[in-house]
Parts: structure tokens; C-alpha cells; sequence
């Protein structure tokens, strides 16, 4: 496996996030977490996750390397360290993963001072849960579609309009938030806001899931007024600082901690070890030589995504600064989502045992996590998309419309 | 013996499909059942699910003939064969009906290769109305036919039978049970006494599941000791054939629920379906659906006009179907987009049908491992 | 197997097809006849397969049901016995395949009653060989957009421009082409006609394939004169008529001959045994899981194939007439790739070895027919082309242009 | 040892990688290389075809020195390692080039693993601008290293080498021969008596091929008979490696090929790229050749640094890019339409030299199951 050559700061840094983190893991939570953090709904898991993550704040690995004007640490190349012994420590997730995965990239480049001052500290401590409206139940693959209306009225806008799939909605402070200033613009008309969900005239109204789960919800907005000074960026440059909050979405941007959940290559490993345990017809499902090319065909790509993450950064060979990055959802998601529907045939008949039957295998975690894997392929820029947007911006075909 | 030119679908055949069809659009199944499925959903805190089927719409099957298609006339039933059963099972899969027939009719042609005083006397009971299951598998849901969990010894069963289809909507049990004389099948009642049924939370909402615990239950014979395994081996054809029919007709309902999804559903100005991305891939649901469809009536006309090639007509349906179970699933849900992971779409509901079926009665690699032994 | 049931004049037909069959296979040829009848170049070949043709129209396995005023021999209910017969014998295919299958049927259906007369009986005995002058150089999967122009003058036309992929046109003697008439109009402004290849104006280039064949060619036409007389159909009727010609190919029509080559389940059979016989690490290539599993998964799409096509004709349970019938171009030509690509995996290191290398497998014909199958998925009418069309036709989905 | 995150592609060998780029650029082998192939087309009564390669190119690329990157410097070599070899096999690849290094290279990493006089005189020569092969193969081609066509007895040899790649372009070769005493490797020389050298007629258009035939040829001992497995398996990841390389290289210009081809070509009045059935494909290649190009520079690097990991990445390089191979070759030429399966498309050569290698030291399935054995 590849490392580093860390400095003396760098290596220090390491031995106390590990130290740090062997310490202060958190005990179990009453009822089970769920498997990511867009789908919690349950109280409990709101303050066990928002103590959590303050306290990683507290000690240092979140908000590493930015400012102290900001609510930073003021280090430099700490951050990467700390997410990566984070994510090495399988503790629980973070819970305001919009706030520090977007929120924060986009105040960083498109906020005002004062926005900045302002709404990156309560973000690292949790205190300010953040959630996304952009898309809307008829500007789904087509965003820029979007008809949530931003009206101008001295110094303040009135929204009204809806969105939807909006995780965290219900817990969430504030919202990042697109509305349309401009019915004659697809592109141009669109402005980007910071809106607070207090606001009366703000309802949330949860979706269930096919899972069952309803971390997602329905934001309406009727006759909502922010202040102007909630504008992020210019009017009508709403569309262009989406796309960068979209392109930190993608992780290209700048981290500043670990949203994590498993990594590929766990999960992978626990498909496996499936396999091994699972007998079926006489032998272990690994022991069937059908079975285990499958298996190896699928360690292969997620190897594969692995290596491609590290040429990312080696220039003489990575093809191009965003050709790999904007692979990566897309791949992603892709390889998740074989990977679950590999497991649930590794579990061939039990694989319909869901979550608290208590014969199920893992409490039902593959075929849960299985379906959740819809949510990658088709949020944030659906697999259709990502492959419009490879083929256009990285091989330069036309575009389609 | 060959096979007619026609799968062996005669007027009789088409006209039963006809309005075995019409009688469901009516129903709208979907519809009855959710209100039996709130509370449920959340898989963290949910309540538990009942094994819901609505009892009035059974028993008007049953008034109108259905449930004794595949019964002998000698035991009062219609007395028709594969063909027409498969056909009731492809509607039953594309209308995603919770019913106790889908069992009934593998339970009718397991019977049917028995020959015994036992199974016709189970036979007459179903012409009757009462409704029937299989209780075959072990714990690792093996269809090797010698992998059973439940013992019999004189008269009584101990045990357990795991992953039994629809379970709390049925009568009886055909259970495979092992003895030192071999397998043999027997019948239990759902009932009776040393029976217990211990419901699985699945994610399958259109069936329910359950093992079936055993402690002394009194069992009557339906075959023999040692007699079981060729039993369930001459049905095995059958049995493929229903499952491949259902995971067929769910395809089908996929397949034009996604098209006209994508005739509706506008974005970047124009429906979807006029993007390659979104056309290409429901065309093939629809190739992949016609080879299961076509290898599905072949199965079945093989079973009812030419059983010495049923077996790997059988084996080439449902490996068909196991693939078109996954594609159908994979796509419709995917080219929903938002609409397709929600709990209100019914395509989540086909979704998980279908990857439940997918399983059943062996897995695509399985079917193809014993279609290679035929070749 | 399936089976009709036969009446008495189909029976005893069928036994005498057999018997003729029998008695009257052709010698071999001197050097090996090319897999299909679209790649024949060598004199020899031609007048054998001419002869071969004649021979067995004379004996009424051709144009078995048409009407004896086209040289028909005027039976019912025949022909596909017939055909299926000259399938099941294995004998050499039918030089004169665009004729009888192509022409036949369009004239059949758009021609006059002296075309009828005039043009059929020839093509039944080969002695007019015929070609398709379709396609050109800028209009392949766009085939409307066709560049040869037409020009009205007295009571002649006068075409000038150029076709491309022109199987048999250096033997052939007619050519079935499309010229534009009116340049403003897409669709509409195409024509129908019979050409002479015997026109001074006519030049033919062989195109190499990459196989290395040359049965496909260039066709230029410059100032080419074609009487009004052979024009099909009314002016402007030729995008129409086209269309109808492309169904016949694509097995629609009415058969008036056996076109053959290898039927799916006998090239696969031929995988299968490939694989018993092919030693690879110490076992046969069929006794590996993986690659048995794979050729089942083969095996099952030529066996979905077959009952596909039975399945057609029973109303019942088809899903509508076109639904099938539009799908078994792409079906075939995949499943032909994919069967020829698999037998390469089977063959392996030796699936280098090409047609004359003494080791070669069945003298190289999987390399030959794995590269040749692109024909089948790329000309008339691509695999994107038809899932446009099976997505508009059959599904009523809008048209992507 | 761990690796270096950058997979060991420093400033020497960016430059080198590059350097060697640019050189191919100005020389466009295909163009050279069709000459060489006129009246050899016909399949049925084309010419012989001649094992061409550009003599010339190879001077220069000796004087360059390129052809002892992998040459040890005590054998008068450059002493560079796999990562820098695997940077030219790459462009190799995405040039198609016809050439005596390929093989050399592959002989290098074989030889610095037997670690004998014979060997080490070997490399010398190499290092002198000979140029060597390998002859490893029987008719089976299986890549069992124990499956030789060859015996070995007192000094000479006697069978046959099958599947000999490049073999008319090279000047010795490196056998695997049997005896009692097990697998040895050997070394003839391409003019020596008792070497007959019969050339398949292949269809890859960039490479030749041929069998061997001893008839009591001399040999010289590179590795004892029964050291010869030991050898070829720990030279095994580098040579996986480095074929992986060259298809990855030539699924790269497959790619750009493609890419380029549709910005051009017109249909329905629009560049075919603004269709989504052919863009996504197009995309999906390059999915598949990223994959391919990062198991390939991970798996030179851990032969280089972290050598007890080396056949697990060296399998998983091969086992994508036999994928990539077929993959990135079907869609090419499909999306290429009629000018595809043209002979004047340059398509085609790339076509034929991927299913070479695609099958060329294994295919996806040999190596899967390799690499299932170790993890």
C-alpha cells in the first residue's frame, strides 16, 4: 500500500489523531445508527452524532487547515492526515456533512467576509445543521430547470416555491438554497442563497424511501424573506456557484474533515467474507469458481477506483487534471451498487431477510445498503449525466441537450 | 412427443390469460395492499407486517375456477396443464399480487408427480379451495433436494423449514423432511399442533415468509420415505417455469411502466425517453424480457407436450428470468430517477418482488450449472 | 422441437426436397467458398453458386409459392418447407441473395406488371445477378440524407454521385438505387429505381474489408441514363418503398428462398463442441465452471432467439405483430458477435492463427466470422439505429432524430 | 517496502515516457508498417506475410538507448526497472508498433531473475542491441508453466515452441524445455542448425508469430533444468505487467480515435458525439481504460518496490486490460460504423493487435482465478 512521506509536524499530528481517536471513540448508540448520515431522523442520533462531531472539531480534525479568523486551526497540511486516521478509525460519521462538504467550499470562494465569519464556526461544532435546495420535483437531471421564484423587494427577497430530496431538511438551520430571479434565463437567472429554515413560512415534509427510511424530505417555501445580505456571489451567478458546490459534492474540492462511512475496499472485503461464510448446495459460495470470478471482477474495479484516486495526483500520467475526478461518482456509485447486488447474490434465498429479522445476515445491512445505492446513481448529477458531462468536458464531443 | 408450433396456447389458454388479466386490472392489487403496509416502513422502528392478501378477491378466484386450473378432473378440478398455470403466473407477477395461488400451483404439480392416495387426497382439498405451499429448503436455501432441516420419524416431524413462500396466507405445508430411509414429503397444517410459524421481516412486500418450526407435529405421508428427491426432481420443471412466468410478467409491467414514464416526464424540454440514455436501456428491458417470455411458454409447452426436454427448457427459463429479474429491476428504478427510490412509485415495489424471485427455486449461475449437465 | 403438422401435398413435398437434396449436393468447390454470400469475388465461385441457384429452381425449391406468370411454380403453403429444407441439407447458399430477397418482395409490393414479368424470372435463375445501391459515403445510419441526384429529362432520368458497401456489385447486373429528385425535401424527395450496371456511366472499386475480403465496393455513377420505365413506384415514393425493402431484410417479408448460412444454434453448437476439444491447463475448456457458465449464457440467448421467432406467430402472446419481428436484427447480429467473440475466449492463444495457417482451428473461420459479424451490427440499419426504432415503433417513445 | 505514492514515475521517467512519445509521433508505424502488407490481404489466396518491423526505427531506438532500459548496469544496461519499462510497452501500444523491444523487454525482466552467467551474458548482449524472445508456450498455450512442447537432453533440444511471438524480427530466444530433471530455460539463436522457424499466419497486422522447431539444437543453459518454474513465475507479474501496458496504450488511442471520429462525422446533421448512444459508450471506454492505465502503473510499481505484492497487482492489471482489450475493440469499431470494419482504417489494426493480447499470457479468467488464490 502507498504512503506518504510525512514531515516531523506531519508525523506528530498522525500519533496524536490516532491516540486521539483510540480514546475518544464514542460507545453505541440505543437503536442502530443508520448506514449514512443523510438518513438520520431519530433525535437520539441527532445530539449522539452532533457531540461527536463538536468534539472532533474541539480536538483538532475538522476545519485543520483553515484560518482562526474562520473557526480554523490555522495548520497546514494537517487536514488531509486527520481525515484520513478518521476515516482509518471506522468512528461514526459527521453528521453536517452539507455544511463542511459545501457549505464551506462555497463561502470559502464565493462568501463575503462577513458570511464567512459569520457561518463557518457553528458548522464545525454541528451547531448549525445545514441542508441543500437545489433540485425540485420537476428540475431533477435538468437543475437549471428549476422554477423556485426570488423576488427583489428592497432589501430582502421573497421566495416561494418548493424543493425536494432535501436530507437533513428536518433538522437543518440553514439551507443552501437556488431560486430563479430571472424567468428569462435559464442559466443566468439563477441566484444563490443562505436561508434560514426558521422562517415561518418554511415547511418540511418528510418522503419515505423504498428503504423505508425517510431522511429525505419535500422543503416548501411560501412567501420566505431573506435579507440581501444572504446572497452568496453576484445575482444571476447562481448557476456557476452551484456547479462548484457540485464539483466539491464530487470531492474535488478542498476537505476540511472526513465524511467517510466504509470505504470500497471494506466493503469489498466484507463481500468476501460473505462468501467464505455462506454455504450453499454443499461448499462455501467462495468455493464455487462462478462465484468467485464475480467476486474478482468486482475487486478489480474497486481496486481499480482506489488506484485511480492516487494517479489523480501524478501528473505525468493522470490524463488531464479532471479526467479522473469527474470519473469518480459516476464509478462510484456504479461499483457500489454492483457490489450490493453481488452480496445479495452471495446470499442467494436470505438476502431477503431485512433489517431486525433475526436471522439476517449482517441485521439486513446488504439489502438496505442495496437499495440506498440508487441514491448515488441518480443524486447529484445521475449516472446519464456524469456521462454527458465525461463525454463533453473531457473528450470534447458535443453537447447534448 | 413435440411440442405444438403454438406453445400449446389454444383459445382455452388465451381466453383464461384474457380475463385472469382483466379480472386484476380491476383489482389493482397494489392499491388494496398498501394500506396493510403503514407503520411498516421504517426498517429501524417499523411495526411488524402481516402476511396481507385480500380474502375477498380469493375467494372470488376461487369461485371463478382459478385456483383449481392445474387440479386434476379426477380430484374436481379443471385439469389443465403447465401452459395454462404459467399463463395465471405471469399476471399474478406483472399485477405483483400478494395471493395464496402462486404456491397452490407449484404445490398442484408437485402433487400431480406423487401419485400417492396422500397427495390426491391434498389434490381434492385445493379443488376445494383450501390453499397449499412448499416447505423444501434448509437454512442455507439450497435447492439440492437432500438439504432439508426438518427429521421424520414415525408419523411426526422436528425441525425447521426455512424461507416458506407466503406462509401465513396458507392452509397446508408440503414439508420435506429426512429420515434414515431418505427424503420424504409430507403435510402439515398450518394449525395444527407441534407447528409453529415464526414470520421473516422481508423486504419483499407483495409476499410474506417464514420458517416453519416442527416439534413432534403429527404429519401425513404424501410420499414415502427415499421417494421424495425423484418427486421434487419430476416437478422441478414446473416449479421453474411458475417463478420464471412471475419474474416475467413483473419484468413486463417494469418494462411499460418505464416507457411511459419517460413519455411524461419532461426535462432539458423534451420527455426523456428522447435521450438515447434513457431509450437504449428500456429497449433492452424489452429484448431481455422477450428471450425470458419466450423461453418461459417454451418451458412450459415442453412440461405439458415433450417432458423429456422439460428439465433444460425449464433451466434455460428461469436463468433467463434471474437476469431479466436484475436488469428490469436495475433500470426501471434508474431511469425513474428521484421518483424511482421513493416508497410511493410501485416500481419500488416490482423492485423488490423481483429481486426476491430472482433467488428462488436456484439462482442464474445454478440454473446454468445443471442446463450444462443437459447439453 | 417443434413441428408443424403437415397436410399431404406439404409431406410429400417435403420428403421429395429431402430426396432431391440429397442426390443433388454440389461437389466441393476448388478453392473454399467465403462464410457468406455477400463476400463471393472469384469468377469460379460465381459460376458455381449461379449454376447451383438455377439448378434448384428448376427443381421448385425457389419461388416455390409465386405465381408462374413471374416464373413462379404457383403452389401454397410450400415455399417455407422448401426453405427449410435447404436450411436443414447444409448445401451452399444462394449467390443471388439481394434479388430474392430483396427485390423480389419490393416489386412484389411496388412494381409493375411488367417489372414483375420482365425483372423476377431472372433473378430466380441468377442470370441476373443483383446489388443494393442504398448507402453512401455521408449517409449510412442517416440514410435519408443521401446525395445522388436525380435529374428528369423527356422520358429518362440521369443520376450522378456514388454508393458505398455494394456487396456483389462487381457480378451483378441490376442494382436496386435511391436518387434524390428534389434536394429541399428530406424524406420525400427520394426515388426508386432499376439500374443497369451495364451503363457505360457505371464504375465499381472493390472496398477490402478488414478480413482482407473484397466483396463489398464503391459505385460511382456519373450521368448514368435510366429510362422512366424502371422507376418503382411514384416519384418521391422511394423512402417508402426503401423502407419496405429494409423489412423484407430484416425477415419480415415474404420468403421466396432460403438465404441461410449457419443457423444460431448450429454456430453454437459448434462453440460448445470447440470447448470440449480445446485443451487448456491440464482440462478441456468445457470442463472450466467459468466458461461453461458462459457458454450457457450463450446458449440460453440463441435458444431465446429461436422461440422468439415461434413465438411471432402466436397472436396471443407476441405483444403485437412488430414487437419481435423489429427486434431480431439486433438480437441476431449481438448474439452473433458475442457467440464469435466467445469462441475466440475458447480458443485462446490459438484464436490468433487465421484462415491457411495449418494449425488453425476450422481453418480460421472464428477470426474470420468474428470480425465480419460488425457487418451484421453496423449495416442496414445500425444496433443504435434499431434501438431507436424499437424504441419509437414499439414503444411509442419520442423520436430522437 | 511500500510503494511511492506517484507509482514511481519521476522526473526520469516523465521524460523518458515522454521522449519516447515523440519519437513515435514523427514515425507513424502504421504508415510504415502498410507497405509491408500489400497483396497479403486475401484471405483466401492472400500472399505470405513477412514478420516486418522498421529496421531503421530499431537502429535508432538502440542508439537511443531504449532498448537497455531494463538491461542491468553491470551488463552494460541503464538499470531502470519495471515502471520505466512499463512506460514504454504503454506507448508501444499506443502506437502499434511493430518491434523486436516488446519482447526484449519481457526477456530483461526473465533473465534478471535467474541471476546466472548464462542470463547475465545474455543481458549483455541485449544490452549490445540483440534482440530476444521468449518461447515458452506448447500447443495449448496454456500458460501452466510447466506445459513445454520441448525436451531437453545433454545440451539439446528436440519438439517444438508454440506461439512464439515476434519471432521473425528477433535474434535469440529463451526455451522452455522438459526433462527428467524438470523445466529448464534455454537459450538458441534465431540461424543456428537445428532451429526451424515456421511462421503462423496470424491476424494480428503489428506482431508475427511462429512456431520453433528443434531438431537437436544446441542450447545454452540460462537456469537448470527445474529451475525454470521458479524463474518463470517470479518474472511472471512483470511480464502480466507489461502486456497490460500495451493494451492500455492501445485502448488509449482507441479511445481518442473514437472520441475524434465522432466530433467529425455527420449524421441527422450533427456530429455523431451529440448522440448519447454514441457518447456514453465512448465514455465508457475511457471508465475502462482508466481503470486498466491505474492497475497497470500500480502493478509496475509494486514489481519495482514492493515485490511480495507484485502477482496480486500484476493479475489485476491483466484481468482488467484482457477486458479493456475486448471492450474499447467492440466499441471502436462499432462506433466507427462502415469505415470501421474497413482495411484502410487504422481502426482495424488495433482491433486485431487487442484480441491478440487480449488472450497473450493468459486471459481474464486465468487470472481472476490467480489472483482469488491470493487474496
Amino acid at each position: 500500500m502507498s504512503e506518504t512521506r510525512l514531515n516531523n509536524e506531519q508525523q506528530e499530528f498522525q500519533e496524536f489523531c490516532r491516540r486521539w481517536l483510540g480514546e475518544n471513540r464514542p460507545g453505541p448508540t440505543k437503536t442502530p445508527l443508520p448506514q449514512a448520515a443523510y438518513e438520520v431522523v431519530d433525535e437520539e442520533h441527532r445530539i449522539y452524532l452532533s457531540e461527536w462531531q463538536a468534539k472532533c472539531y474541539q480536538a483538532g480534525l475538522i476545519a485543520t487547515d483553515l484560518p482562526k479568523e474562520y473557526g480554523g486551526h490555522g495548520h497546514t497540511g494537517l487536514q488531509q492526515i486527520a481525515s484520513a486516521e478518521v476515516h482509518r478509525a471506522k468512528v461514526p460519521y459527521f453528521i453536517n456533512w452539507i455544511g463542511l462538504g459545501m457549505t464551506v467550499p462555497t463561502l470559502l470562494a464565493h462568501g463575503t467576509e462577513d458570511q464567512k465569519k459569520t457561518f463557518l464556526p457553528p458548522i464545525f461544532t454541528a451547531e448549525h445543521i445545514w441542508c441543500q435546495g437545489f433540485s425540485e420535483p420537476g428540475a431533477g437531471s435538468d437543475l437549471a430547470s428549476l422554477q423556485t421564484s426570488a423576488e427583489k423587494q428592497g432589501d430582502h427577497w421573497v421566495i416561494n416555491g418548493s424543493k425536494v430530496w432535501t436530507s437533513l431538511g428536518h433538522f437543518a438551520q440553514w439551507m443552501l438554497l437556488l431560486a430563479r430571479d430571472d424567468k428569462h434565463n435559464k442559466y443566468g437567472g439563477i441566484t444563490y442563497f443562505l436561508a434560514p429554515m426558521a422562517d415561518p413560512g418554511i415547511t418540511v415534509k418528510p418522503i419515505h424511501k423504498m428503504t423505508g427510511e425517510s431522511g429525505f424530505n419535500e422543503v416548501f417555501l411560501d412567501q420566505v424573506k431573506i435579507g440581501d445580505h444572504l446572497r452568496v456571489d453576484e445575482i444571476g451567478a447562481g448557476w456557476k456557484v452551484a456547479m462548484s458546490t457540485l464539483t466539491s459534492e464530487r470531492g474535488a474540492g478542498v476537505g476540511v474533515g472526513a465524511v467517510a462511512g466504509e470505504s470500497p475496499r471494506l466493503v469489498m472485503q466484507q463481500v468476501i467474507n460473505l462468501a467464505k461464510d455462506t454455504i450453499r448446495n454443499g461448499k462455501s459460495v467462495w468455493d464455487d469458481p462462478i462465484w468467485r470470478d464475480r467476486l474478482m471482477k468486482m475487486y478489480e474495479r474497486t481496486e481499480a477506483a482506489i488506484q485511480n484516486a492516487r494517479r489523480t495526483k501524478v501528473k505525468a500520467i493522470n490524463g488531464g487534471a479532471m479526467r479522473i475526478p469527474l470519473q469518480s461518482k459516476v464509478s462510484g456509485s456504479e461499483i457500489s451498487q454492483e457490489l450490493h447486488h453481488l452480496a445479495l447474490g452471495v446470499l442467494g434465498l436470505s438476502s431477503s431477510l431485512y433489517t431486525r429479522d433475526t436471522h439476517a445476515a449482517d441485521d439486513g445491512k446488504w439489502a438496505l445498503g442495496y437499495m440506498n445505492t440508487y441514491t448515488g446513481t441518480i443524486s447529484g448529477g445521475s449516472s446519464e449525466i456524469q456521462r454527458n458531462i465525461l463525454g463533453e468536458r473531457v473528450l470534447g464531443m458535443p453537447k447534448t441537450k | 412427443m413435440s411440442q405444438p408450433k403454438d406453445f400449446g396456447f389454444n383459445e382455452d389458454i388465451s381466453m383464461l390469460k384474457e380475463t385472469f388479466a382483466k379480472f386484476l386490472t380491476e383489482k389493482q392489487p397494489i392499491n388494496t395492499l398498501r394500506p396493510s403496509l403503514e407503520g411498516t416502513e421504517d426498517p429501524y422502528h417499523g411495526a411488524t407486517r402481516a402476511g396481507f392478501f385480500d380474502k375477498d378477491t380469493w375467494q372470488q378466484m376461487i369461485q371463478l375456477g382459478w385456483h383449481a386450473v392445474a387440479v386434476p378432473e379426477e380430484q374436481g378440478g379443471i385439469g389443465m396443464g403447465l401452459v395454462a398455470a404459467t399463463a395465471l403466473a405471469e399476471e399474478i407477477g406483472r399485477f405483483a399480487l400478494p395471493t395464496p395461488l402462486s404456491t397452490t400451483l407449484q404445490a398442484c404439480f408437485l402433487l400431480r408427480e406423487l401419485k400417492s392416495a396422500g397427495a390426491d387426497q391434498l389434490l381434492s382439498q385445493i379443488a376445494t379451495g383450501e390453499s397449499v405451499g412448499l416447505a423444501i429448503y434448509g437454512q442455507q436455501g439450497s435447492l439440492n433436494t437432500d438439504s432439508t432441516d426438518v427429521m421424520h420419524d414415525a408419523g411426526t416431524l422436528t425441525g425447521t423449514s426455512w424461507y416458506v413462500t407466503d406462509a401465513q396466507k396458507l392452509d397446508h405445508f408440503i414439508v420435506a423432511a429426512n429420515s434414515d430411509n431418505g427424503i420424504g414429503l409430507f403435510k402439515v397444517s398450518a394449525n395444527q399442533p407441534g407447528v409453529t410459524l415464526e414470520p421473516d421481516r422481508i423486504v419483499d412486500l407483495t409476499r410474506d415468509q417464514a420458517c416453519l418450526v416442527f416439534s413432534g407435529a403429527q404429519a401425513e405421508t404424501l410420499c414415502e420415505p427415499g421417494h421424495g428427491e425423484p418427486g421434487l426432481k419430476a416437478a422441478l420443471p414446473a416449479l421453474l417455469t411458475l417463478i420464471a412466468a412471475d419474474i416475467a410478467g413483473a419484468a413486463e409491467w417494469q418494462l411499460q411502466a418505464t416507457a411511459d414514464y419517460a413519455k411524461v416526464r419532461q426535462q432539458f424540454d423534451r420527455p426523456i425517453g428522447f435521450f438515447q440514455a434513457v431509450k437504449h436501456p428500456i429497449v433492452d428491458i424489452m429484448i431481455q424480457t422477450d428471450a425470458t417470455r419466450s423461453l418461459v411458454y417454451n418451458a412450459a409447452c415442453a412440461f405439458d407436450f415433450d417432458r423429456d426436454d422439460a428439465s433444460r427448457c425449464a433451466h434455460l427459463a428461469k436463468s433467463s428470468a434471474s437476469d431479466t429479474a436484475s436488469l428490469a429491476s436495475q433500470c426501471s428504478t434508474q431511469l425513474h430517477g428521484g421518483i424511482g427510490f421513493t416508497w410511493e412509485a410501485d416500481i419500488q415495489v416490482y423492485h423488490k418482488r423481483q429481486i426476491h424471485s430472482e433467488f428462488m427455486f436456484g439462482d442464474g449461475n445454478w440454473q446454468r450449472a445443471k442446463l450444462a449437465e443437459l447439453i
